[in-house]
């Protein structure tokens, strides 16, 4: 048995790697056809000549991007979990962090309290927005592809008009934006003692490992997660059991959606400006989609992902500076990495069930003992 | 070409009989394997032309697998086939079908949204095309060997009857000399059986092979002219029907008594534990798929529904566990009112569930066996603690039930699907009857199940009778029906029309009350 | 036992035979909408919104949208679910930018089409060899159709005259055609008669400078019904989307089919690309596609995974995107009164079918509306960019939806291991 | 991400500027040795881009040419560097940071969105000089904000637009709904209005943001285009980056007139549409950014707000092609007239 574990530890292993190497060639080839200097690439992709300083601001942006990555994958995953596809995670997410923007800097608050405001708010935002596509699937059947890909460029649109409704900017400015965060919600920055920056680890860090928690111990461990992974499962067999899949619907598209809320208010409450503006972040639901399934929508996975992701998006600046090469670089590796990962599975798969099979034609050949259907 | 058996093979206790012609179909020496199982070991069958071959087998023993591989869908490890005495590799069905080897497999092969036509022609449209000759061909068949088949239905507005004879079509139309049924009367009711086999005896006087897999050991030995018995991967047996009946045939298989589902003393009490007050249920077009449907089930009562596929049966079984919800009427639940119930609540209240289609209503087939321990009991001990899952409890229990209920399987943690059909079964009962449910619904709880096996279910079943179970069966089995059932009523287009006495009724007039044509006390 | 005989069977639907064929509830449909259309265009006076210049921009921004759609049936009716067509498209929109400065837009398009069918390639390697989720494949693939395309433009653009890195040099033309002798229909149209005028700048959005790219493209929804539907290899693709281990029990070489089914789909992806770069524009541009891949793959199940419907589809969305480029704030608010109109009927559907919640829902939305729209006589700037998507949403949320995608679509198949 | 854009956000653009950058090698990042030996030929000198970056046919190109123009002088040292679509303030932060710590120095930084990240990047490299173009959003003793006057420009290609419009009715097409354009607008009407007072102006904005696929779409453009051609414009001034190039098709094709922006246009569009550019709508980014650099150089760096307006010469109208040389004088007039304060376009 002990042998057994071990080796399925090291097939394990083998998936991953497999995968980096996978990807890795497939990255070198494109360089060499292209002419690039492929060793200085990969030189500059693992920080070898980098500075201490600026190796130690990599790993801070890396966790602070990976953050924010990893709610917005969170949220995907919730719905991937039913066979659920919302792709409406951007619309979500933009339309709750202007929400909690906008509120959370027109109300005033003791600091404790006026942080969870913001987050309270962001997350029923969330939940609102995605609330439109779970009704309309529940009751008319619309499929939730079509109405969060529409709630997408209606959220652009809507929280384009309140921006400029509600900006605070002005005179010569070319920016909109909300108004400040008053200093009572913001959430100050975590100073890694060890690294040489002064570059801050966003304080909603913790919030990303508690949420995983919660997202692990809610889908492994609850009966509300083992109807969720029911029926996505099985949708008739779910029902027979007694799943109300259209409650179900709702519940997700509605956790989903809350947590889609918080993508964007870990740099809301982290950083300056302390506002929602033209220069916000956007695009992360389309990550957030891409890190989920390269997690196979596990927390630790996604976890895994999400550092894998904005590793490499962090390194397209040096990529660029040191290295000369385009950043679309970085783009073709996401992309490779995200087939490579799940080709490799694939076949570490397929290698687990041929040695299976000889496992079994050897352990035959013993006596009659190990003869019948269970080996 | 080696058309004759090797020295080698010796094993056999019965010896074949070798007709002067080439054997249809010889199988030397195929071995199988997957992950954690050997499905066939070093197997030998020959099969004479123009005659009707049975294999029995306990479930799991690796009848389907066999004929998966003589019919080119997965490649053995090991072994030769030869087909008019002439060895062939297959690397696909099409290879199979090309040397005149059809199959009918038992989970339908045909895909709903195409019409019939669309179904039979495919793969076969170099014969006569995808319309109008193929059209005529179809209804040529369909009358020459009786199918009743319309060539432009939607497969899924099909029964199952239907679509069986659409699978037999299928090989028909392609020509196949050899043809392979796997388990094609389980879900047939007498008369189609009778009919079928009058089909396959037609098919012999031509000069076509039948190959047929059925658990049902007295049809076996009807109409098979050679039966050979398969036991945990491996032929052990190839007997003709008059050198033994259905005991002895038994015995072969699993060594074990053939057993009877006759229920011996009445345990029947008069509280009554679900009923159903003029039921009343309409299709999206508004019309009645059951109408004024009462009845009542009560403590101790196994009260068995008869009727043809497709009469309401599913429907009467959805409404009563709340996956539908009836126009009009009432359902109590030991005097509960529990129409407006979801279904968790029903099941929570105790209600157990046999579904008729295992795969799509029974199981998670991609997950392991002990979450398929939880399903339906998400709410129950020993799988949940409050909101929390049991994993611990869910699991032991799994193991108990995989002990009980002889489930062969390598562990609880295999996926469902890498079990037998017959095997799945037995999870399933075995799950239903934990946690002392009140009322059973059960649709055809040992189709598909060996011999041994389904007396074990039947004894279960009893069991929990004896302790006060209320049980609605649902059955094609009609002696199972009627064996187990204390009260019988007979469903037809969506109304109970007939009540019969199981102590009296026998399998054939039941059959006739079914179809509308026999003679029984008029009800409600 | 006598009164069974009159009851009717639980099997079986009502039989189709009863109902009309197809092409003339489409032509029904055709004529009430027009009808309908034109009615509103009377009362509101918002002549764009049936004039042939709204038409024929319908028509254009369908095109790109509708071969999409189409690329994404040809897989999915495989059973290959494709959400890679954005990046297929964008593959196409380079390829066509590539060959056609250089060699004119019709090698260009087969570049378009060339390099849209590498990516189905890939996609198909990803799925059907590797039995790789679908959706992870098609997600990789958008990520690298952007990614390659701009490593490529750069490489290949910088310093041309005219190019760079995000976009290629002009490329000539594609040549259109106009129907002769076809000018009175302007005439007519100009009229603003009822049902006649709207008829007139119909003909004449379909006669009048119509690139030959866009009948390809019409030419190429009515051939995949056809292929599909009506021919051999047509009913093998489509059992491979249905019931793959059904196919493959009747020697069907499924994993051949689901290969020409998804590389046919990035084929008309790529034509997509190519379309948007050679006639709706005249370069390829970087991001020019703007998610219009998602927008077909929308369009395909709008139209409940048949060509007929996705075509419906993308004309809805084309026809409301344009709209709101034509005198916007004028045409979108009659367009309210429609959407008034539509509501209240519905909300009375409902309660008839008594659904009373949704009723009234619908009534009292649709009475706002109608409301609104008496009270203002513009649509603001702000809104009418939401135009196409708040359609697209209103008729699918009005329409009865009854989805039937392909019965075996996106799941992964691997050779002789089904149940 | 997928359904966004790859466009400029910082500004409505056009095709290549003037000066220069079709010949010069523009590889990203390349370092040429320095040939030259006049006043600057030691600096090293870091740009920061925005989205597109150099060959992007657009205001980044437009940045770059002063760049060029200035390292072909002086044989300085250029490191270039470009943003992503929809990154965040710490991406850029860090590219800043990179260039900085790299010792580049004058840093030039193109578009708004850098604003919040130079803010904080700059005061931790107080002895490098910084200018952002079209931000006065982050300040400091080492920032110059360079900044345009993009509706004085605009206002005098409106009064172009009204006096050549026979119907009377002319057309606005912004790529992306941003105060930046806003101002292009704003300017138009005024001009319009200026020009022949009651004059229509049609005005459709192709996206809102952060949605920036409106500065490259040109199927968008082009549709927009003809609906204003369509319904009566006769000119139409696009300020839409890459989805220009479809205003100018429509024109072409409804045999109108349109009005190019950024750069002189008439002479770098596609031959087939040269001729319906009748003047475009400069802003001379190229002119800002060699100014900066050459500031620094010269030992005495430019800071603080730098309006490039019509006195400055930071914006002007063109007159290739010769189609508004019959209203030249009227449009110096009201140059003049924006120059000396006697005309003010309103900021709202
Ligand atoms: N594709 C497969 N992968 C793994 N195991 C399989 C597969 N197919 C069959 N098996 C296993 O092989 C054994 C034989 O299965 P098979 O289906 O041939 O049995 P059977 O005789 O048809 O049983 P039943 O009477 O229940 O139908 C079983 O233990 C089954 O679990
Ligand atoms: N890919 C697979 N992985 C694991 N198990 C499989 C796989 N394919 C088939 N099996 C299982 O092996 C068994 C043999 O499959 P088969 O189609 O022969 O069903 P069957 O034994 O005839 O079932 P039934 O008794 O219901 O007719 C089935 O129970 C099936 O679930
Ligand atoms: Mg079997
Ligand atoms: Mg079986």
């Amino acid at each position: 048995m002990t042998s057994a574990r071990w080796r399925s530890t090291l097939l394990g292993i083998a998936a991953p790697l497999l995968a980096i190497a996978l990807a890795v060639l497939v990255t070198s080839l494109v360089l060499v056809v292209a002419g690039d200097p492929v060793g200085k690439v990969w030189q500059t992709l693992l920080f070898v000549h980098s500075k201490e300083a600026a190796r130690s601001r990599a790993v801070v942006n890396i966790i602070n991007s990976a953050t924010v990555y990893y709610f917005s994958a969170l949220a995907v995953a919730i719905g991937f979990r039913m066979r659920l596809f919302n792709i409406g995670v951007e619309g979500q997410y933009r339309f709750a962090a202007f929400a909690a923007a906008y509120l959370g800097a027109s109300v005033t608050l003791p600091k404790p309290l006026h942080v969870l405001f913001v987050l309270v708010v962001a997350m029923l935002a969330g939940a609102l927005w995605a609330a439109v596509p779970a009704l309309l699937k529940v009751t008319r059947g619309v499929s939730e592809v079509i109405s969060t890909i529409m709630l997408n460029s209606i959220a652009t649109a809507l929280v384009a008009w309140l921006l400029r409704k509600a900006s605070a900017k002005g005179g010569t400015s070319l920016n909109l934006s909300t108004k400040t965060l008053p200093d009572s919600a913001h959430v100050g920055g975590i100073s890694i003692g060890f690294l040489d920056t002064k570059v801050q680890v966003y304080g909603l860090v913790f919030l990303a490992v508690v949420a995983g928690a919660v997202y692990w111990f809610a889908i492994e461990r609850t009966r509300f997660g083992f109807d969720l992974r029911a029926t996505g499962r099985s949708e008739t067999a779910a029902v027979a059991s007694g799943v109300d899949v259209r409650r179900m619907v709702v519940a997700a598209m509605l956790l989903s959606g809350a947590v889609a809320g918080l993508v964007g208010i870990p740099a809301l409450v982290g950083t300056a400006p302390y506002n929602y503006s033209l220069s916000t972040q956007s695009g992360l639901g389309f990550t957030g989609i891409a890190i989920a399934l390269l997690g196979r929508n596990t927390a630790l996975g996604i976890a895994v992902g999400a550092l894998l992701w904005a590793y490499l998006d962090i390194a397209a600046n040096p990529l660029q500076i040191q290295a000369g090469v385009s950043t679309q670089l970085v783009t073709i590796m996401q992309g490779t990495i995200v087939l490579s990962v799940v080709v490799a599975y694939e076949l570490v798969r397929r290698y687990r069930v041929s040695s299976e099979q000889r496992r079994v034609a050897a352990a035959l050949r013993p006596g009659p003992a190990a003869q019948g259907a269970a080996a | 070409m080696p058309a004759h058996p090797s020295p080698v093979d010796t094993s056999h206790p019965v010896e074949v009989v070798i007709a002067a012609a080439a054997p249809a179909v010889t199988l030397r020496g195929i071995t199988k394997r997957f992950p954690g199982v050997v499905a066939n070991r070093d197997i030998d069958i020959e099969v004479a032309k123009g005659t009707v071959h049975a294999i029995v087998g306990e479930n799991g023993a690796g009848k389907s697998t066999l004929m998966k591989i003589l019919y080119g869908m997965q490649k053995p490890d090991e072994g030769t086939i030869a087909v008019d005495g002439s060895e062939v590799v297959f690397s696909s069905p099409a290879d199979a079908i090309a040397v005149g080897v059809g199959m009918v497999h038992q989970h339908f092969m045909l895909a709903d949204n195409l019409t019939v036509l669309e179904n039979v022609v495919l793969g076969a449209e170099r014969l006569h095309g995808i319309r109008d000759a193929a059209r005529t061909r179809i209804r040529e068949l369909s009358t020459a060997y009786g199918l009743d088949i319309e060539p432009d239905r939607l497969v899924e507005e099909l029964g199952v009857g239907a679509r069986q004879r659409v699978e037999i079509l299928k090989v028909l139309y392609r020509g196949a000399k050899t043809i392979i049924l796997d388990e094609p009367t389980a879900v047939l009711v007498p008369q189609e059986v009778d009919e079928l086999f009058d089909n396959l005896r037609e098919l012999k006087s031509e000069g076509l092979t039948v190959v047929f897999i059925s658990h049902k050991l007295d049809e076996v030995l009807s109409v098979a002219d050679e039966i050979t018995v398969i036991r945990r991967g491996t032929t052990v047996a190839t007997v003709r029907p008059g050198e033994v009946d259905a005991r002895g045939l038994a015995e072969l298989m699993v060594g074990s008594e053939l057993p009877s589902p006759e229920t011996r003393e009445s345990t029947v009490t008069d509280q009554t534990v679900l009923s159903l007050e003029h039921v009343t249920l309409r299709a999206a077009d508004g019309r009645d798929v059951l109408s004024e449907v009462s009845l009542q089930v009560r403590r101790g009562e196994v009260l068995g529904i008869a009727g043809v596929e497709g009469n309401g049966q599913s429907e009467l079984v959805e409404t009563i566990l709340g996956i539908r919800k009836p126009q009009e009427g009432t359902i109590r639940l030991q005097g509960e009112d529990i129409t407006g119930w979801s279904t968790r609540r029903r099941r929570e209240a105790g209600i157990g569930y046999v579904p008729e289609d295992r795969h799509r209503h029974g199981l998670l087939l991609e997950a392991p066996l002990w979450e398929n321990r939880v399903l339906g009991h998400q709410t129950q001990r020993p799988n949940v603690r409050g909101p929390l899952l049991d994993r611990a409890g869910a699991r032991r229990d799994t193991e108990r039930i995989v002990r009980d209920y002889d489930v062969r399987t390598p562990g609880i943690d295999v996926l469902a699907s890498a079990l037998s059909g017959g095997n799945q079964q037995k999870l399933i009962v075995g799950r239903e009857l934990s946690g002392e449910p009140v009322l059973l619904v059960a649709a055809h709880p040992t189709r598909g199940v060996d011999v041994g096996a389904q007396a074990q279910i039947w004894d279960a079943v009893r069991d929990a009778r004896a302790a006060g179970l209320a049980v609605l069966l649902i059955s094609a089995d009609l002696e199972e029906l009627i064996g187990l059932s204390d009260t019988l009523q007979v469903i037809l287009r969506g109304r109970l029309v007939a009540r019969e006495d199981p102590s009296r009724v026998t399998p054939e007039s039941l059959g006739a009350s079914m179809t509308g044509l026999g003679r029984g006390e008029g009800a409600a | 036992m006598s009164t069974v005989t009159d009851i009717p069977a639980v099997t079986g639907r009502p039989l189709a035979a009863a109902r009309r064929p197809a092409w003339q509830r489409a032509l029904l449909a055709l004529v009430g909408g027009i009808l309908l259309l034109s009615v509103v265009r009377v009362v509101t006076g918002a002549d764009e919104l049936s004039s042939s210049g709204t038409l024929s921009s319908a028509l254009a921004l369908a095109v790109p949208i509708g071969l999409a759609g189409l690329g994404g049936l040809w897989a999915e009716r495989a059973g290959v679910v494709n959400i890679g067509l954005e990046g297929m498209m964008i593959a196409g929109t380079f390829g066509a930018g590539w060959m056609g400065y250089q060699h004119g837009p019709w090698l260009g398009l087969v570049a378009g089409i060339v390099f849209g069918a590498v990516g189905g390639l890939l996609h198909a390697v990803a799925t059907v060899t590797f039995g790789v989720d679908h959706i992870i494949s098609g997600v990789a693939i958008n990520i690298l159709g952007l990614g390659a395309t701009q490593y490529l433009a750069d490489r290949l653009f910088t310093g041309v005259e005219g190019g760079g890195p995000t976009q290629s040099p002009q490329i000539p033309s594609v040549s259109t055609f106009t129907v002769p002798g076809t000018g009175w229909l302007l005439t007519l149209e100009k009229h603003h008669w009822l049902f006649v005028s709207d008829v007139a700048a119909l003909l004449r959005a379909l006669t009048f400078e119509v690139s030959w790219f866009t009948l390809i493209a019409l030419l190429l929804v009515i051939g995949s019904f056809f292929v599909l539907w009506r021919t051999t290899f047509g009913l093998r693709l489509r059992s491979c989307g249905e019931d793959p281990w059904a196919a493959e029990s009747l020697g069907v070489k499924v994993l051949r089919y689901k290969y020409a089914g998804v590389v046919a789909s990035g084929a008309l992806a790529g034509f997509a690309g190519a379309f948007l770069a050679e006639v709706a524009a005249n370069v390829y541009r970087e991001g020019q596609t703007g998610g219009r891949g998602y927008i077909g793959l929308a369009a395909m199940i709008f139209g409940n995974w048949r060509p007929g419907g996705l075509a419906g589809g993308a004309l809805l969305f084309g026809y409301t995107d344009g709209l709101q480029f034509r005198r916007g704030e004028e045409s979108v608010h009659a367009l309210l009164l429609l959407l008034a109109a539509g509501l209240i009927v519905f909300g009375v559907v409902m309660l008839v079918r008594r659904r009373a919640l949704q009723g009234v829902l619908s009534l009292l939305v649709g009475v706002a509306v109608l409301v609104l729209f008496l009270v203002t006589d513009s649509v603001a700037q702000d809104f009418i960019s939401m135009t196409p998507y708040v359609a697209t949403l209103l008729v699918l949320a009005l329409a009865s939806q009854r989805l039937r995608p392909p019965a075996a679509d996106g799941v992964v198949y691997r050779k002789g291991e089904g149940h | 991400g997928c359904g966004g854009s790859s466009s400029p956000s910082g500004s409505g653009a056009g095709a290549a500027p003037s000066s220069g950058s079709s010949s010069a090698p523009s590889t990203a990042g390349s370092s040429a040795p320095s040939s030259g030996t006049s006043a600057g030929g030691d600096l090293k000198i870091g740009v920061a881009y925005d989205v597109g970056g150099r060959g992007d046919q657009s205001f980044n190109d437009a940045a770059a040419a002063g760049v060029d123009k200035f390292k072909s002088e002086t044989g300085a040292t250029v490191q270039e560097a470009a943003a992503v679509n929809g990154e965040s303030d710490a991406a850029r932060e860090e590219r800043l940071t990179q260039l900085a710590e790299g010792g580049y120095d004058p840093i030039l930084v193109v578009g708004f969105v850098y604003a919040t990240a130079l803010s904080k990047v700059a005061p931790q490299y107080p002895d490098t000089h910084f200018a952002i173009v079209d931000s006065t959003d982050a300040k400091g003793a080492n920032i110059a904000n360079l900044t345009f006057a993009e509706d004085q420009g605009s206002f005098l290609v409106g009064v172009a637009a009204a006096l050549k419009s026979k119907t009377h009715n002319v057309g606005f097409v912004g790529g992306v709904d941003t105060p930046l354009i806003n101002k292009f607008e704003r300017g138009f009407k005024a001009g319009v209005e200026a020009g022949k007072s009651g004059t229509k102006v049609q005005v459709k904005y192709l996206t809102q943001p952060p949605d920036f696929s409106g500065f490259g779409d040109p199927a968008k453009g082009k549709t927009a285009a003809k609906g204003m051609y369509d319904a009566g414009a006769d000119v139409v001034f696009q300020a839409a980056g890459g989805s220009g190039a479809g205003v100018f098709q429509a024109a072409a094709a409804a045999k109108a007139m349109a009005i190019g922006v950024d750069s002189d246009q008439a002479k770098t569009a596609a031959a087939s549409v040269k001729s319906v550019i009748i003047t475009s709508m400069l802003k001379k980014v190229d002119v800002a950014s060699y100014d900066f650099i050459k500031s620094v150089a010269d030992g005495s760096p430019l800071t603080g707000e730098k309006v490039y307006d019509l006195k400055a010469g930071g914006v002007d109208y063109a007159t290739t092609g010769g189609q508004v040389d019959d209203i030249k004088s009227t449009l110096d007039d009201y140059k003049q007239k924006l120059i000396s304060g006697a005309i003010t376009i309103p900021s709202k």
